[in-house]
């Protein structure tokens, strides 16, 4: 390449990359003071030019509807997706306390957990539950409204790793959890903390 | 902001500055000022800024060490060297040119007077003959504004330096188009446990029959039915015991099959006596 | 370069090019799963071999405080900078000295900085360095009324090209009275003689 092009492919790669928008090849020339300005030809050369750079690299230069820019290879959005992923949320309360109430009192119904609970089960608890697959409905009492009976599934085991539900402690068990349980308890409040502080989907009560 | 204030017209002056504090004070036309209560006749020779001009002058300065530090660089003098009286002097000036001129003086620039002041009565004391750093009573300024000093010129070599914004563009590509997972939440047992210790610490006794009629694997079994149930209308009785599972397990079903009964999620089919007994869901 | 690293460096070139902020090594390394994430020093090799391929190109690949960004050529700035209306920001010297008092003094207080500059520390500044996010709250000291000591953050070093607060210009050295002692006494009479034949205002000596 002509030494004195060099300068026009560097200022020309440094626009696009600096650029926030897509670049035409006008705006490109306007950078160019009227006495220096390269000829549109030799801009697209050093467009054509500075393409075939990309070749075997991470990036390519395309020409979209509104100018050229450089992109990222789509090969490589698998790894790139990382860097927007979120920090999984956590749930609410509510929503554990209703998936352990299903999984000791299975097959129950909505109105038995919300007796026991003393409030209303939030549809979307129920919602999310199902399409994670944790809880399935396993018919329906006969009463009118039939009522689903819920119960959980062998995804719920899996998640757990457990292998049937009897694994799970019982309830005297689960009483003596208390003096374990103190330290994680505190340790799950500072996590949640932190998270509501960090993340955006924060899911709430609600759910 | 760096413009160099010396650098400004002198040679209009004088009456500029009469007009502009006989319009502003009530001091006869031909006093200019009082300096610590004596009246002021004529202007200093050594200050040569146009009123106006005045204002903008003492908004470049970032207080009183900066005052100072201008008025001994523009003699070329080094800090060590500050010739106090006439330093003492030019910034007195200074300060009654803008009380004259009813400029807003921050009050550090009128403490600053008086450490001057003060400063300079002190080197004016007899003393003995000779005189060490502790004695000097220059000291402590000089120690000030070679202290203010070096960050003035922190200030300028940070503004020097090649920044965002002015000088560096971050160079970046469009992101390849992303399906970004949401990561689902992540729930440990332990915390699922808590959950139900604190339900049941806070249901009253009674409820707690809710919950602790049948251990789990017969809860299990119970739901296992039913799903079986939901695929095919009708199972054999039989179907629902297996022989593997030995003894307990038999009891196991047998008993989730009662408990079903009694919910009335289930019912028992058998069509004649001795025929084959059937389950379904209620219906 | 090994063909089985080539991805590695294209991950790590896109990656970096598709950020919003600079990346750090272990920033990078999380792109990839467990089981194909390379070592921290390939890493740091493909990051060398990026730096020198920019060499005759119009950007580089900078290591500052956060991490490594891409950024055009100081030298391309000239010509880059038409692609933006607005000037960019200029700073007063009070907002200056304020922020070089803080990056070199810190943890420091209002106080300190107003001892040294010899004026009151203007709120609307430090509102300003707050909100740019290039000074926080270390913590308090442990005075009364427990003032809050400021320091400099990252983002304050990334955006003056920094890589760490020890790259900043060294102060200059404060001199020594000592030397000069014995000459005082001399100079003043000298003094106090030409101040004597020139000056037309008598100065009293309290104010």
């Amino acid at each position: 390449m002509n030494p004195e092009t060099l300068p026009v492919k560097n200022i020309i790669e440094a626009a696009l990359m600096a650029a926030e928008n897509p670049l035409t090849i006008n705006q490109m020339l306007v950078l160019f003071e009227e006495e220096n300005r390269p000829e549109g030809k030799l801009v697209r050369d050093v467009l054509s030019e500075l393409q075939t750079e990309c070749e075997g690299r991470g990036i390519e230069l395309k020409e979209v509807a509104s100018g050229f820019r450089y992109q990222a290879k789509q090969d490589y959005a698998p790894w790139l997706k990382k860097m927007w992923e979120e920090r999984p949320p956590r749930y609410s309360r509510a929503f554990l306390e209703t998936l352990v109430l299903i999984a000791y009192r299975q097959p129950v119904t909505r109105a038995v957990i919300e007796e026991i609970r003393g409030v209303a089960v939030s549809s979307h608890i129920i919602k999310t539950l199902s399409e994670r697959e944790w809880i399935k409905v396993g018919g329906h009492r006969d009463v009118p409204g039939k009522p689903a009976l819920l119960g959980t599934t062998k995804k719920f085991l899996d998640y757990f790793n457990l292998k049937s539900l009897s694994e799970l402690p019982t309830l005297a068990e689960i009483k003596d959890l208390e003096s374990k349980g103190n330290e994680l308890e505190k340790q799950l409040q500072l996590e949640e903390q932190e998270v509501g502080q960090n993340s955006e989907i924060e899911i709430e009560g609600s759910v | 902001m760096e413009q160099e204030p010396n650098k400004m017209d002198n040679s209009v002056i004088p009456e500029a500055i009469v007009n502009a504090s006989a319009e502003s004070t009530a001091l006869p036309a031909s006093m200019i000022a009082k300096v610590l209560g004596a009246p002021i006749m004529e202007l200093p020779q050594d200050l040569y800024i146009p009123p106006d001009a005045l204002e903008v002058f003492l908004d470049t300065f970032e207080g009183p060490l900066d005052l100072l530090l201008y008025l001994i660089k523009r003699q070329n003098i080094d800090i060590l060297d500050i010739p106090l009286a006439k330093i003492t002097h030019q910034y007195i000036e200074y300060i009654e040119l803008m009380v004259t001129l009813r400029l807003e003086l921050a009050a550090e620039y009128l403490v600053m007077a008086a450490t001057l002041a003060e400063i300079k009565s002190r080197l004016l004391l007899p003393r003995a003959d000779s005189l060490d750093e502790e004695d000097d009573p220059r000291a402590e300024l000089i120690r000030r504004l070679q202290e203010y000093e070096r960050y003035k010129q922190a200030a300028h070599d940070l503004s020097e330096l090649p920044r965002l914004e002015r000088d560096i563009y971050i160079a970046h590509s469009e992101p390849p188009n992303l399906k970004v997972d949401r990561p689902l939440p992540k729930v440990e047992l332990q915390e699922l446990l808590l959950a139900f210790k604190d339900v049941l610490k806070r249901i009253d006794l009674r409820a707690h029959h809710f919950i602790e009629r049948e251990p789990l694997s017969i809860r299990e079994r119970m739901t296992e039915i039913l799903d079986r149930l939901r695929s095919k209308e009708f199972l054999k009785f039989e179907q629902l015991f297996t022989v593997k599972e030995g003894r307990a397990g038999v009891v196991v079903a047998f008993i989730a099959i009662l408990e079903l009964l009694k919910g009335s999620l289930i019912e028992l089919v058998q069509t004649e006596p001795l025929a084959p007994i059937h389950i379904r869901t209620a219906s």
